[in-house]
């Protein structure tokens, strides 16, 4: 297993750049899960890293070798695709071999893995099926399966779970994080989905536009984003947004208004008064509770999940939405009392997103 | 409810192949006189506007018949008129290859014309050439066309070889040899090994040889000892190495063409080359002898045939269109438009043949010319005589085999 | 780009061989068109004229009508195409969605309309079209045309037909449409690529078609272009070069221009159509 | 020309009576087809089957019954048999060459390269002439002492001056193998490419992570994910090539010897040469029967090899 180093990667388009310098280091082992929103250039990365696009500028290393110009037939990586891509005229167990016979493997060696992988991925009894006589998660694991035989250096999967359903995909996230706990391999995955993306991931990148927001743990991405791109983007619901002037009351203390009542804002935030700040505050991180006839929001629809509740509301013209798992006897267009806690806000620059505390 | 709409789409195929199907069948407008239809092949590209020419003075010249010329290809006109005679549709008048004729008279397509000719039209022509057109005592048709062949010899060649006009196949020989000594690209004599007529290039030396077609019991004279050695004479020529390169490849045509292009010292072919050379090889300095001889002096003589179909409703009114075609300014026209050798009386003495020494010859060998026999299975007897040559020429197989089955063959088909 | 240029080079240079085989006859019609006869059999050939003569094409079009016989064909060609359209259409759409008895059988039996060469059944076309009366009528050629090239564009339709998926029109149906409206509305417009290859084809067969043109069109105005350029050779005792290749490559250009302009819809057309 | 299958839904629903009835009326969308075909190809082949068991003069006139009579006079004939010979090698060459050339011809038009288009152009450029116009040109081109081939040839310093392509069977039927496979090649390349483009990126893709090399993988996935192009492409142009005339009857008339004859220039000079329209039609069946053989054996194998597959 290897590690991959990412130095100032470009990708352009005749005068189109869609990838603007992009740094990352992944570790041996480590499982790297690149998230972002569709056109940001995650595939696009990982395809760079696959060789199948071309590097316009900028180097990547695998083990230490550089491998910009290094045809993905050499870079002994294996890569699961979002259409599988199996070889529609082959078995599953000739798919799963294919790598290995052109590597020219004795056949019992080749027979070896096919049974081990087939054993891991329940695939035994599939394996002189022709690929279109399978489910959506046969044929998934048979993706997987053709990787697993070859144990290549790295594992890129390109949003392999898109196109399965909820329960199903469910499923498979966990089998490939226990896939990757036995076999430790190192790997790269490409998904749009944050809960994928936070299950999965020892470290999440996130990207924005062709750069990367920010790297990190999922928990530091949950509990500390840096950026309100990052904030926004994981976590579910979705963290609410709103802005405000940055106000010092007579102890210096920060505050801002949310329509006519102020609101504390964290200390030791980098911002001046006057400054134009949003802040950020997760559904789950704002109590609530119901409020006799005046409270401060106003119902517009209740979500029962069944664990928790979800209640969308409006404040002053802001909408919210916060997450509970006390039952609630509200309805639409009962009033309730939210409260902000400081403690639990992310700040950000309304100019630059930046986090600001 | 999908059912009306069914039915609407299926109306509406069936009105739109309904209205095609009208308008293509609407009826001709009856007309008053006769209407003859005339089927010519062409010789030239002369051939369809001289005909179209005639037919219009023609129809000028009288109310009661009205002349209708269509022209064909000569490769695809046997097909077309077995075809046409199949359906019923055929025209009251074709033209065709004599060697034809005698399968489509016995089988019944063409009527005699010994009853329709005028008093005395019959004494104008040639006998030779009308006597061909007969088969048990009947006339079925009237040579349109005739040809005699000669020696074509390129004067230029021969006098750089420093060789005389040969008149035997020995000197002939020779005669090739040193043209071919000339130059790589120039020939001595040229051998023609394929496609139409191939057969008769063989009569050539067939006839000389002393040779016939058939022998004195009607039975095939293709492996007699002189046909051997008319294919002998030839295979002679090939192996010396002084034809053109790939006889078996050579179709007249090809021959016509190297001979005008100055490449070949000797050809054998007939007077329409004159013609041909007149207006692609103006500067072409050549003249024509006498095919060369081993025993006998000979010719081929070649006609073509013009005949009135069984299933013409207007026989009568065919006739007098042919003698309007037939009378001796239109024939003199046609024999000086296409370059053929006169098949009437009163052109013999025209001195465009006579004075002429490039037509003189032909009619000084008219009468030694010998002509293909007039039975219904001729072509079949004739393509199994090119492949007999073809393989004797190639030196495939040994010429009296070849021949040999080739007689067979001709003699199956006589039994038939 | 450079490797795309790398690319490129080898792709011509793979190409090459065979696209010099193509073009080679096309050399020669040029070099012969622009010849005067008397230039073609000369002691020592070359490839270029003594001067440039444009005169056997206007021979061809002033002289031998061939301006006629290429509208002859034109008429033809989309005729053929329209009739075989016009029942390969329902035939396909039948194949592909509907229940038919006899499905089997049907494709056997269009199996069987293409295994006969139309030269063996010539004479009993002729026969058939001289009942008809239609000897010497360019509809004839419309509908033999049709029959014979109806087999290829139902199973080319029909595997087109079969990559459309059955939701389109089954959507139609729901938003109240009839059955024959959703052909027209939803289905049809879908399947555009796949007629215009099939129509393509059958144009192409029709327009170079031979044998039942010369044996149904007897008269010399109602000849098609390849039997006007046959007609060219007729001649007994001469061919005449010159004309004949000015011919031919007059009557290639309206083609060679349509596959030229059309070539990526074709094979996208195909593609799509998976002919299978 | 797979049968399309029926979907569940639909074999499980009852066969009510008015859904019968629909079933017949739903053979109005195949009538016109078959109407179409029947008169125009029908007639005719009944008019051959017919000839075939008849004496028949040569107007088509029948003047008796004769059973199996003209076939034996086909089997009996030495060319009949010789030409059988030449059509298979014809056919096996042609399509064969057609085949191997149109494959790597097809992947190449498959690259995204400069001139694409215009290189497609020309390799479809054949299709635009009618056999009888190509054949006829070839045969000025190939003419020994005139043709541009030796012209050209000459020019490049090859000892070809006057050398006669048409002279000898082999050679003539090399040339018109070469021509045919020339004429075939655009038909059957646009084929190919419409298989090339049905096959997804993806796999290629999969392939080369799978380290397969640019060989490895046009062995390996592009050859047999065309295998049912390359099917349908066998299927016709066996059943074209088989029956194509004009190549062979402009060229070299069958000759020399007959050496370049095949069945239908075989059966043609019988009919409309020699006036045996009886023998040519008994020949005609025989070539049917021989074609059907094949479709149906062909059709029938690659099927099962198919079934096998699942």
């Amino acid at each position: 297993m290897s590690s991959i180093a990412i130095r100032n990667l470009t990708k352009s388009y005749g005068s189109v750049q869609v990838l603007h310098g992009i740094d990352l280091d992944i570790a041996d082992e480590e499982f790297v899960v690149l998230v972002g929103p569709s056109g940001c250039g995650k595939s696009t990365l990982l395809r760079m890293i696959a060789g199948l696009e071309d590097i316009t500028a900028g180097d990547l290393h695998i083990d230490g070798t550089r491998m910009n110009d290094v045809s993905p037939q050499k870079r002994d990586l294996a890569m699961v695709f979002q259409s599988y891509a199996l070889y529609p005229h082959m078995t599953v167990a000739e798919n799963m071999a294919f790598s290995l016979s052109l590597r020219g493997k004795q056949k019992s060696a080749i027979e070896r893995e096919v049974g081990d992988a087939a054993r891991i991925l329940h695939l035994e009894d599939y394996l002189d099926r022709l690929p279109k006589s399978l489910s959506g998660g046969q044929r998934q694991r048979v993706a997987m399966g053709r990787a697993i035989v070859r144990h290549p250096k790295a594992f890129l999967f390109d949003e392999p779970l898109s196109n399965l359903d909820a329960k199903l995909r469910t499923h498979m996230r966990a089998e490939i994080k226990q896939l990757h706990q036995s076999l430790g391999a190192t790997s790269v995955y490409v998904t749009h989905d944050q809960i994928e993306a936070m299950t999965l991931a020892d470290r999440i990148v996130v990207m924005n536009a062709g750069r990367v927001e920010q790297v990190g743990t999922p928990l530091e991405l949950f509990d500390r984003p840096r950026t309100r791109f990052v904030a926004g983007f994981i976590g579910a619901p979705a963290m609410n947004f709103f802005e405000g002037k940055v106000e010092l009351n007579e102890q210096g203390k920060p505050h801002t208004h949310i329509g006519p009542s102020p609101v504390a804002l964290p200390e030791g935030m980098e911002s001046q008064a006057g400054a134009i700040v949003t802040v950020g505050l997760r559904p789950q991180h704002i109590p609530v509770s119901a409020a006799s006839t005046d409270g401060n929001a106003r119902v517009e629809l209740v979500e029962q999940t069944g664990c928790e509740t979800n209640l969308l509301l409006k404040l002053a013209g802001i909408d919210f939405t916060v997450q509970t798992r006390d039952r609630l006897e509200v309805n639409a267009g009962d009033a309730v009392n939210l409260e902000f806690d400081s403690r639990n806000m992310h700040v950000f620059d309304s100019n630059s997103g930046q986090r600001l505390n | 409810m999908p059912k009306r709409n069914i039915r609407g789409l299926w109306a509406g195929i069936l009105v739109a192949a309904g209205a095609a199907t009208l308008a293509a069948s609407v009826p001709q407008a009856a007309l008053a006189k006769d209407t003859v239809r005339v089927r010519f092949a062409e010789y030239s590209t002369k051939t369809g506007p001289f005909f179209k020419d005639l037919a219009a003075q023609f129809n000028a010249s009288q109310d009661e018949i009205e002349v209708v010329v269509e022209h064909l290809p000569w490769p695809e006109m046997q097909q077309q008129l077995i075809t046409d005679i199949s359906a019923g549709t055929a025209p009251d008048i074709s033209h065709m290859a004599t060697r034809w004729m005698a399968g489509f008279a016995v089988d019944g397509a063409l009527a005699p014309i010994d009853d329709l000719m005028s008093e005395g039209f019959a004494e104008t022509f040639v006998p030779t050439f009308l006597d061909l057109q007969k088969i048990d005592g009947q006339t079925w048709g009237l040579p349109i066309a005739a040809s005699a062949r000669g020696m074509f010899y390129n004067k230029k060649l021969l006098e750089q070889a420093g060789v005389d006009v040969p008149t035997t196949w020995e000197e002939t020989l020779e005669a090739a040899k040193k043209i071919s000594a000339l130059n790589d690209e120039v020939y001595g004599i040229g051998v023609q090994g394929s496609g139409l007529d191939t057969e008769g290039y063989w009569f050539y030396s067939l006839w000389t040889h002393g040779g016939d077609i058939t022998d004195e019991n009607g039975r095939s004279g293709f492996a007699s000892p002189a046909a051997v050695a008319a294919t002998q004479n030839y295979i002679d020529l090939i192996e010396a190495g002084v034809t053109q390169p790939g006889v078996l490849g050579s179709n007249r045509e090809d021959l016509q063409n190297l001979f005008t292009a100055g490449k070949l010292g000797i050809v054998l072919s007939g007077p329409w080359l004159n013609a041909q050379l007149a207006e692609e090889a103006p500067d072409l300095e050549y003249g024509i002898a006498e095919i060369p001889v081993a025993t006998d002096r000979a010719t081929y003589g070649v006609t073509d045939t013009i005949s009135i179909l069984a299933d013409s409703e207007v026989k009568d009114s065919a006739m007098k269109v042919l003698e309007f075609f037939f009378n001796d300014e239109n024939r003199l026209a046609f024999g000086k438009n296409e370059g053929f050798v006169p098949v009437l009386k009163s052109m013999a003495n025209e001195p465009y043949f006579t004075e002429d020494p490039n037509m003189a010859v032909f009619l000084d060998m008219s009468p030694v010319a010998k002509f293909a026999p007039l039975v219904p299975q001729w072509e079949e007897m004739a393509e199994s005589l090119k492949s007999a040559l073809a393989k004797s020429y190639s030196g495939d197989e040994d010429p009296a085999a070849a021949l040999t089955s080739a007689a067979d063959k001709m003699n199956a088909l006589l039994d038939e | 780009m450079t490797r795309k240029a790398k690319r490129s080079a080898l792709c011509w240079l793979g190409l090459s061989p065979l696209l010099i085989v193509v073009l080679f006859p096309y050399a020669t019609m040029l070099s012969t068109a622009l010849k005067r006869k008397d230039e073609i059999f000369q002691f020592e050939t070359t490839w270029l004229p003594d001067s440039l003569y444009f005169g056997n094409f206007i021979e061809l079009f002033a002289n031998r009508g061939f301006g006629r016989a290429l509208l002859n064909s034109l008429y033809i060609s989309f005729g053929a195409t329209l009739v075989s359209l016009a029942v390969a259409l329902p035939a396909a759409y039948a194949l592909s969605r509907l229940r038919v008895p006899g499905k089997g059988t049907f494709r056997t039996y269009l199996l069987v309309t293409q295994l006969i060469s139309p030269i063996v059944l010539i004479v009993g076309l002729f026969r058939l079209f001289a009942y008809l009366g239609m000897i010497n009528d360019l509809n004839a050629l419309v509908f033999a045309h049709s029959a014979f090239y109806m087999a290829f564009a139902v199973w080319m339709l029909q595997s087109y037909f079969d990559t459309i998926p059955k939701d389109l029109e089954e959507a139609a149906w729901m938003d109240g449409a009839s059955r024959l409206k959703s052909f027209r509305r939803v289905f049809l417009p879908l399947c555009l690529p796949g007629i215009a290859v099939t129509s393509l084809f059958t144009f192409v067969n029709s327009w170079n078609e031979y044998a039942m043109s010369l044996t149904i069109l007897r008269e010399g105005s109602l000849q098609t272009a390849p039997v006007k350029i046959a007609f060219l050779t007729g001649t007994l005792y001469e061919t005449e070069w010159n004309i004949i290749m000015a011919a031919t490559l007059v009557a290639t250009v309206p083609v060679a221009i349509v596959f030229a302009s059309i070539q990526s819809y074709l094979i996208r057309g195909l593609s799509l159509g998976g002919v299978k | 020309m797979e049968m399309t299958q029926t979907t569940p839904a639909q074999a499980s629903r009852p066969q009510s009576g008015a859904r019968i009835g629909r079933n017949l009326t739903n053979l109005v969308f195949i009538l016109p087809s078959v109407l179409l075909s029947l008169t125009i190809i029908g007639y005719p082949i009944f008019e051959v089957m017919r000839m075939a068991v008849s004496d028949v003069n040569r107007f088509g006139k029948i003047r008796g019954f004769e059973g199996l009579g003209n076939f034996l006079k086909v089997f009996q004939d030495p060319i009949f048999i010789q030409s059988s010979y030449q059509t298979l090698i014809w056919t096996v060459a042609v399509v064969g060459g057609t085949v191997l050339i149109a494959i790597p011809v097809a992947i190449i038009l498959n690259e995204d390269f400069h001139g694409r288009s215009i290189a497609r152009t020309i390799v479809l450029l054949p299709w635009a002439v009618s056999l009888a116009m190509t054949a006829l040109v070839w045969r000025f081109v190939v003419n020994g002492d005139f043709g541009t081939l030796n012209l050209a040839l000459t020019q490049l310093g090859l000892p070809f001056n006057n050398h006669p392509w048409l002279a000898t069977a082999a050679s003539a039927f090399t040339i018109e193998i070469l021509v045919g496979i020339l004429v075939s090649i655009p038909f059957t390349v646009t084929i190919f490419l419409g298989g090339l483009t049905s096959i997804p990126v993806t796999l290629y893709e999969a392939a080369a992570m799978d380290g397969a090399t640019r060989w490895q993988s046009l062995t390996r996935i592009t050859l047999p994910m065309l295998r049912p192009f390359l099917q349908i492409a066998i299927v016709l142009n066996v059943i074209y090539v088989f029956n194509s005339f004009p190549i062979i009857w402009i060229m070299t008339n069958g000759g020399p010897a007959n050496g370049t004859d095949i069945l239908i220039t075989y059966v043609y000079k019988q009919a409309f040469a020699f006036g045996k329209l009886d023998v040519a039609a008994a020949a005609s069946v025989l070539m049917f029967l021989v074609l059907l053989g094949f479709s149906v054996l062909y059709l029938f194998m690659t099927r099962q090899r198919g079934a096998a597959g699942q």
